[in-house]
């Protein structure tokens, strides 16, 4: 097996960085995903689709736009209607998919490579975060496995929250390095570590 | 200016745009109309009031909104999906109740 | 008679505690009936009376404006006098509109302060300086000026500039209009104002019109907030409320969608630039104020609007824009920011017409580069109305050439006003 | 005497010394001065000249509506002019300098403009500098000639070119209540709504939470108000619902109740903390907000009203209380208001002497007798201030017997000595937020000020923001504000109890006394009550001619003291009410706003860099990147030496002869997918796509709706219900939301989904003779030769390991392949391939070969589908399917888009072998002097190895007709001029023999 490699690579520097003698309040980190993979159903097909992803990830997804859940291996969320983001560790989940989700049902589109896995965590995840997008962080506006499509300028992304204080961003990978470098820099105001 | 988009709730018109008069008709595709062709092409409804306009939620979900939309004072009435009832059921609008902005 | 504008004046007023001087134009009441009545008194409505009267002496003519006078897009906009457009059809008409702008204070006896301090376009890809070569050489063989510069030129005319090739979008060179530069708006108007009244023309202002008056098809006049007047012609110049004025004769749709422009002034600085510059990898264009201020603006907010009031998107684009190419700006402080009503075309090209309705005569379709076309619109307006056919230079601004396929489209958007 | 710091009192900390410089000079102050109240402490009076007639002024204010001690802050090199001193907090190192002045501030030499007087009247400049009809300086020379001299002499400070080392910050923030104002009013709103449980933000501009409190000498609750603030804001600071912004103005109330304010993050530090940024631009998206803004005291209009020792009441009761300091020794007051009363009490019991108070109502209530007794002032009821004397500090002032009923000035006037004068002309809310969210202000004429409107958005307002100046009904208003906005009930409380001194909020009508001598309206643009009658005169009486014709509201202050009065002035010319002359709508900032924060995180990083899998590659390979858009593509892998030129001829003639690859990674591409996907790229291309055959490819032409050319690429079809769609660079995005356009609002019936997969592949071109045996050499998994994979075959195999898809197609005329990868392998598969490529004489190459390559053939990119071409006039009408109705097939037959004398695409070789330019014209006869009579362009130009020649392509009007005919280039701009052939745009190949192999 070939790894893949990571567009941050020249950006990516473990340790801590910024203000960090005051303590490190973000953790920076790609995650890595082996699989991306964007589902989406044709209208009236959703609930077909969600026992799909029931069926292949495992996943039992919450009622409700931008619903989602994590169980730290697997993760989904809908980010627009009748279409979902599932990530998962292992390869080969397109495939997977692509045997249960029938023409009839939708669509599978992998994109393990096109898309950047990058997890902000920490006290202050949702502080950095509100730097770049005009979206509630707060946990009742965004509960734990919600996800969201958003902008910064240039740069669409989706986000999912995998935690209290953690978030993991799916950014387009040609975009990834500059706004890692943004991220990095926007985080070194409260100390940040990449891990 | 916000737009509560049916999907995602409101979000900043940064993350929108603007596709223009919402009441132009296109003509079917094999017509030879060209007065209706050049009225759907060229010609715009453009009130100082309300106004039927579409918005993409580029920055979001894609998806393209009808939006009812105040001209004069940018009040937004009404925003619904351009796909009629798309989506609905678990992961359409549901959560976010009925897909309108009176703000 | 009305005294001349002069230093000469100027002194023996102040030698006599400024007393004597009369208003600048007269603030009558309307009459029953005109033979030109101008819906708009803006910069072209107040310029298309002006020239009715002085080329054509047609001055039975009113100028109808429904708040104060000036207080739409003349008094509203960035300034920037230009004639460097790449279609021949634009570049005829704007140049013709220079070459007013360089008498046009000597003409109204009120200095417009028109400032010849140049327009430069920067470029900042190779295929983008060709692409201004493309538009420099258009003009020059239509008698235009036009040159390039080289960054090494350009940062000696503009030492604030980043030419740094560390920039995101750095400066290969740029397109120089010597020519081109600023004028003082609200002279313009109060100028054309003045010079229109001066030959008969009344001003109304305070007066909204409400519905046209018709006879069939045909316009006879209009029905306002201080009466009905009748009129042989009816010419509508209303720019951003092109719209509303329309749809009051029963047209409902046109090819025009009316969008806000913000505009940003700075505080008052020393002089920091002494040319009028565009950024050619955004859409962002400053000049300096006589004053100091720094005056300048982007792209339109992209939405259809009557509200003069404009939102932050379109700000923060704006300021960041200004930053890359004048980093030294970040301490200086916005001032005001303010919006104008623009009516976006579906060319980015105007329309000057006799028409659509018998009796009416229609000038519309500025999007957000009405100021520096003032005179020559009010000058090709007024032959229009008054030989009830275009001049040459304004004939292919028709209202019909969408539907015919005869675009005038210098950006290459297509039928997108929001792009233009 | 003059101005000098109490023994005791004030909010600075005395044991704290910082050590500042102005103009030089060093001085020192207190932890919790500003700039103001430091040197004003030492007794400096001058701070700043004016902008027309360089007056020499002092401090009107102690706030943000300064309009005279306007000073520049210096960091090293960078600059930050026209800052009102009274905003500066003092740090350690500050430098700060005075501005529009030479040689000096006490010493300037533009002071002669005063003697200028009334020539330099109101509107001067229009009616003169026209300058001679004749001679060379007709025209606008004269014009321009003297504005030289203009510039110079007008504007504040300078700004500088030296980039700001700082950082600068946006927060998007979301609450349910956000309160703007932290006095009594706000506070109390804070507090309540955080009661309720609401996500509450508390903004303020200065840097002390408390507002009045912190310098009214009342209590609250028994406690001075300055120790309930302080107790107020403990309380909130401990909760985590609640976010406390010190130092933050909001400055714009935009739509949906957006608004945006400026958080001075570090500027009172003499070092930000590590990453720490300068300013943050906070953009708040609150349910409601509670305006609290207070109110601002208006001066009074009267002859030598600007002189340095002149200053508003309360301004000097902030000195005083806040700051510890006496704006003088010897002060007068000249009122119209009950409030300067409580201002003289303060400055006596500070230490200083009150001598008078000049009052212009005849009749005067007990209370505010009391209060000047207490003050030990003597009380000149029915007298209005009619001059002032000094130089650069004030040293006495003149009082007449003054009849407020007709404005008439009766008697001698006396002589006081002072040397400070306190002005109070009462006192407008600061609704400027209020307006901006787009209501009008409404005229109070009890309270003689426009009070905030009926809220077009929301928001609830507060104490004097309402007009409610006592700060009993602060506290009552904040509270049930506070409430209201966070949807709480309303119940009866126990308030706190306030001990003020008495009070009637409303003042005389009166604005303005007529005596001999410039009268100042706007302080800093030196508009006088003159000037706004001269405007008068001339008719300019709207209030928006008013503001443009003298300049009345336009300084830096934004006419925050000036307008009332100004309106006022005007009002009483016109014989008119002054709600009749109108109020100006406010606009955004409320006050200024520094750039920097606007452009925020993108100062000094406008755009993200788009970079392809194998972007580091390049980089390592002597790649020279070239910007496109977002993206960086190598322009050329120059060897030691070369020109660009000599590069990209070495490239492409290597490919023609051998081999060569490139990074095609940047093209958008699009998976639309779904079992109406045929039928979809059938309406959406001009030919057929339905037809196209499972691992075929084919290339594709859209229209946009007007029926002009839009963009081309291949399409390949991946499975029966689903297709690749490439598209070129430049328009990825606009195609993307074309197509999302068509199914979402016309077409929702058709099922297809379509996806951004650009960044999903990596895809390498390689091309040339030799391209096949170089994918022979290292594709495993399937044969590469002519029968498996046909020109517009696709095959999938592997490279190096990695799974590829690789489509036979060609943009430089070879024989060429476009290799598919995951973009996470990219770069490994480039690898391999140039590896597999070194016995082959593969090069890599660059957008200048790959444009020569493609002049070479015709091909036609975004240069020449530019939006206003067409299909046929680029040659494509081939593509145009009769079969079918597709997107812009009704609209590209009318008359302007068929007539003969259109722009068409044309090839061009140059006849004396001289490098053609981009841009150039064409024209059939040169004339160098005078060039005209243009029949096209040059859209792209090269060197052509293959044809040894300098060709072109070009649109040419009526183009094809005109090949084989001879025509000129003229390109005046670069003075290249000369004969060229026109000749057809397939320059290479033109049957294509090489491609199809």
């Amino acid at each position: 097996m070939v790894e893949r490699q990571s567009p941050l690579e020249p950006e990516f520097h473990v340790g801590s960085h910024g203000n960090f003698e005051h303590g490190v309040e973000i953790l920076l980190t790609e995650t890595r995903p082996g699989s991306i993979v964007q589902v989406a159903a044709w209208p009236g097909e959703e609930k077909k689709l969600i026992s799909a992803i029931r069926t292949v990830a495992g996943l039992a997804l919450p009622d409700g736009a931008g619903g989602g859940v994590s169980d730290g291996v697997k993760s989904v969320f809908g980010f627009a209607p009748g279409k979902f983001t599932v990530a998962d560790e292992a390869e080969g989940l397109a495939a997977a998919f692509a045997r249960v989700v029938t023409p009839a049902i939708g669509t599978v589109t992998d994109l393990s490579h096109g898309r950047t896995a990058i997890r902000i965590a920490g006290p202050k995840a949702e502080w950095v975060l509100a730097k770049f997008f005009a979206i509630d962080f707060a946990l009742p506006a965004f509960p734990i496995g919600a996800g969201r499509s958003t902008t910064h300028h240039d740069i669409f992304v989706q986000i999912q929250r995998t935690g209290a204080d953690q978030f993991d961003i799916y950014v387009f990978r040609s975009f990834a390095r500059s706004f890692w470098k943004a991220l990095c820099h926007a985080s070194e105001e409260v100390g940040y570590e990449v891990q | 200016m916000l737009i509560t988009c049916p999907y995602c709730g409101p979000r900043d018109v940064i993350e929108f745009t603007y596709q223009g008069d919402g009441n132009r008709e296109r003509p079917d595709p094999a017509s030879q109309n060209f007065e209706a062709w050049n009225a759907y092409v060229y010609d715009r409804l453009n009130p100082a009031g309300d106004h039927n306009e579409i918005w993409q939620h580029s920055g979001g979900c894609r998806a393209h909104l009808k939006v009812v939309r105040n001209t004069l004072t940018h009040e937004i009435s009404s925003v619904v999906f351009t796909r009629g009832d798309h989506g609905r059921g678990d992961h359409g609008s549901a959560a976010r109740g009925k897909a309108e902005d009176k703000s | 008679m009305m005294a001349e504008y002069s230093a000469f004046s100027l002194l023996a007023n102040a030698l006599k505690g400024n007393r004597d001087w009369k208003p600048a134009w007269r603030k009558p009441d309307p009459k029953a009936s005109y033979d030109v009545i101008i819906i708009g008194g803006g910069g072209h409505g107040l310029a298309t009376a002006y020239y009715l009267a002085k080329e054509h002496g047609i001055t039975n003519v009113a100028v109808l404006e429904k708040g104060w006078l000036g207080s739409g897009n003349v008094g509203r906009n960035t300034t920037a006098v230009r004639s460097n457009y790449l279609l021949p059809a634009n570049t005829r008409f704007y140049e013709h509109s220079m070459k007013l702008w360089e008498n046009l204070s000597h003409e109204l006896n009120y200095n417009v302060m028109f400032s010849q301090r140049g327009c430069l376009n920067l470029a900042h890809t190779p295929a983008q300086f060709d692409d201004y070569a493309r538009r420099g050489n258009a003009m020059r063989h239509l008698g235009v000026d036009a040159e390039l510069m080289t960054p090494a030129q350009i940062k000696r005319l503009i030492p604030a500039l980043d030419i740094s090739d560390s920039a995101r979008f750095p400066v290969v060179g740029g397109l120089m209009q010597r020519r081109a530069g600023t004028a003082r708006h609200d002279a313009v108007a109060w100028g054309y104002a003045r010079g229109a009244d001066r030959r008969g023309v009344d001003i109304i202002e305070n007066c909204e019109v409400t519905g046209f008056l018709r006879d069939g098809d045909r316009i006879t006049g209009v029905s306002t907030s201080r009466g009905d007047i009748r009129a042989k012609k009816v010419a509508v110049a209303v720019a951003g409320s092109t719209g509303r004025v329309m749809q009051l004769a029963g047209i409902d749709t046109m090819p025009i969608e009316s969008h806000v422009l913000q505009a940003f002034v700075t505080e008052s600085l020393k002089p920091f630039i002494d040319t009028v510059v565009t950024f050619g990898m955004g859409h962002f264009y400053m000049s300096q104020s006589d004053k100091g201020g720094l005056i300048y603006g982007g792209d339109i907010d992209g939405y259809n609007s009557y509200a003069q009031r404009g939102n932050l998107p379109v700000v923060d684009e704006v300021m960041s824009e200004m930053l890359a190419l004048f980093p030294g700006l970040a301490r200086v402080r916005m001032l005001r920011s303010w919006g104008g009503v623009c009516d976006m075309s579906m060319d980015g090209s105007p329309i000057i017409t006799a028409g659509p309705l018998p009796g009416m005569y229609l000038n519309c379709g500025w999007c957000y580069g009405g100021f520096k076309a003032t005179p020559a619109s009010g000058w090709c307006f007024a032959w229009t109305i008054a030989k009830d056919q275009p001049h040459d230079l304004n004939a292919p601004f028709t209202l019909d050439r969408f539907h015919r396929g005869l675009v005038i489209d210098d950006k290459g958007q297509g039928a997108n006003p929001r792009l233009h | 005497m003059s101005p000098r710091r109490t023994d005791t009192g004030g909010r600075i900390d005395r044991l704290k010394t910082i050590r500042f410089t102005f103009d030089g000079a060093p001085y020192t102050g207190h932890a919790g001065d500003t700039l103001a109240s430091a040197l004003l402490a030492k007794g400096v009076t001058l701070y700043g000249r004016s902008f027309k007639y360089h007056r020499p002024r002092g401090l009107l204010t102690a706030g943000v509506e300064e309009p005279n001690a306007l000073v520049t802050v210096l960091k090293g090199e960078v600059r930050e002019p026209n800052i009102p001193a009274t905003m500066v907090e003092i740090h350690d190192g500050l430098v700060a300098i005075s501005q529009n002045r030479f040689p000096s501030l006490a010493w300037d030499i533009n002071a002669v403009n005063q003697l200028g007087g009334k020539v330099l009247s109101a509107g001067f400049y229009y009616k003169t500098f026209m300058g001679p009809v004749f001679g060379p300086l007709k025209g606008t020379r004269f014009w321009m000639f003297c504005e030289h001299f203009i510039r110079r002499a007008a504007g504040l400070g300078s700004a500088g070119s030296a980039k700001d080392p700082a950082r600068y910050e946006r927060m998007n923030a979301f609450c349910d209540v956000l309160v703007v104002g932290s006095g009594p009013a706000g506070l109390m709103a804070a507090k309540a709504a955080a009661d309720q449980g609401a996500r509450v933000m508390l903004a303020d501009l200065e840097p002390r939470f408390g507002g009045s409190a912190n310098w009214s000498d009342e209590t609250i609750d028994g406690a001075p108000a300055a120790d309930w603030a302080r107790r107020i804001v403990a309380q909130l600071e401990g909760r985590d619902n609640v976010r406390l912004l010190p130092r933050t103005t909001v400055w714009g109330y935009y739509d949906n109740n957006t608004l945006a304010a400026l958080e001075r993050v570090s500027d009172h530090k003499e070092q930000p903390g590590k990453g720490e940024p300068r300013h943050r631009y906070w953009a708040i998206r609150a349910k409601s907000v509670v305006l609290a803004t207070g109110a601002f005291e208006r001066p009074l209009v009267f002859p030598g009203n600007d002189r340095p020792g002149v200053m508003l009441a309360h301004a000097a009761e902030r000195y005083a209380n806040e700051f510890g300091v006496l704006p003088g020794e010897r002060i007068a007051l000249f009122t119209n208001n009950d409030s300067a009363y409580r201002a003289a009490v303060a400055l006596k019991k500070a230490g200083a002497a009150v001598v008078a108070i000049a009052d212009v109502r005849p009749e005067l209530s007990p209370e505010m007798r009391k209060l000047a007794a207490e003050a030990e002032a003597e009380i000149f009821a029915g007298h209005a201030v009619v001059a002032t004397e000094g130089g650069k500090a004030l040293s006495g002032l003149k009082l007449q017997r003054f009849d407020m009923t007709n404005g008439a000035l009766i008697g001698d006037a006396r002589s006081i000595h002072a040397d400070c004068l306190l002005m109070s002309g009462g006192w407008s809310p600061t609704i400027h937020l209020a307006s901006q969210a787009g209501a009008k202000a409404e005229w109070n004429a009890a309270r003689q000020a426009f009070l905030p409107p009926k809220p077009t958005q929301q928001w609830i307002g507060a104490g004097a923001f309402t007009g409610s100046f006592s700060t009993t009904e602060a506290i009552a208003e904040g509270r049930a504000a506070g409430l209201a906005a966070a949807g709480g009930q309303s119940t009866p409380a126990v308030l706190p109890v306030v001990e003020a001194v008495p009070g009637d909020p409303d003042p005389a009508p009166v604005f303005e006394i007529r005596a001999k001598g410039k009268s100042f309206v706007d302080f800093q643009h030196d508009v006088t009550a003159e000037d706004v009658r001269l405007a008068h005169r001339e008719g300019f009486v709207s209030v928006e001619h008013l503001k443009r014709y003298t300049t009345l509201g336009m300084a830096t202050d934004q006419g925050k003291s000036s307008n009332v009065p100004g309106l006022a002035i005007m009002a009483e010319a016109l014989g008119k009410p002054i709600p009749e002359v109108g109020t100006t709508r406010f606009r955004p900032p409320f006050a200024p706003v520094s750039i920097g924060s606007l452009a925020a995180e993108r100062f000094g990083d406008l755009k993200p860099e788009r970079l392809t899998p194998m972007h580091d590659w390049h980089l390592a390979n002597g790649a020279t990147m070239y910007s496109a858009g977002l993206w960086y593509r190598p322009m050329i892998y120059g060897h030691a030496g070369e020109t660009v030129e000599q590069a990209y001829v070495r490239e492409a003639k290597a490919t023609r002869e051998s081999a060569g690859i490139v990074d095609v990674s940047t093209l958008g591409k699009i998976a639309v997918q779904g079992p109406d996907a045929a039928a979809f790229l059938d309406r959406v291309y001009t030919n057929m796509f339905s037809t196209l055959a499972v691992g075929k490819a084919r290339y594709g032409l859209m229209l946009r709706e007007d029926g002009l050319a839009f963009d081309d690429g291949t399409t390949w079809r991946l499975g029966e219900q689903d297709f690749l769609m490439t598209t070129t660079t430049a328009n990825a995005g606009k195609v993307m939301q074309h197509l999302e356009y068509f199914l979402d609002v016309i077409w929702p019936e058709l099922k297809v989904h379509v996806t951004s997969v650009t960044d999903e592949w990596a895809g390498a071109a390689i091309g040339g003779p030799k391209a096949r045996q170089i994918l022979a050499a290292c594709v495993t998994g399937t044969a590469v030769d002519n029968a498996t994979l046909p020109f517009m075959g696709i095959v999938r195999g592997e490279i190096a390991g990695v799974p590829v898809m690789i489509c036979r197609l060609s943009f430089s005329g070879e024989m060429a392949f476009e290799v598919y990868s995951g973009a996470g392998h990219g770069t490994h598969v480039w690898e391999a391939l140039v590896e597999a490529g070194k016995p082959f004489g593969l090069v890599t190459y660059g957008l200048e070969a790959l444009g020569t390559m493609r002049i070479e053939k015709g091909h036609v990119t975004g240069a020449e589908i530019d939006g206003r071409t067409t299909a046929r006039d680029l040659h494509l009408d081939w593509m145009l399917s009769k079969k079918k109705p597709f997107i812009g097939s009704a609209m590209m037959d009318r008359e302007g888009l068929i007539a003969s004398d259109r722009l068409e695409l044309v090839g061009l070789i140059s006849l004396d072998n001289k490098p053609l330019n981009g841009g150039a014209h064409i024209v059939e006869e040169v004339d160098e002097a005078n060039p005209h009579g243009s029949i096209g362009h040059i859209t792209a130009c090269c060197y052509s190895p293959a044809l040894g020649k300098h060709i072109a392509l070009a649109l040419v009007k009526g183009g094809k007709a005109r090949q084989g005919t001879r025509a000129h280039v003229s390109d005046p701009l670069r003075n290249r001029f000369g004969p060229i052939e026109i000749v057809s745009n397939h320059f290479f190949d033109p049957d294509g023999s090489r491609m199809h192999g």
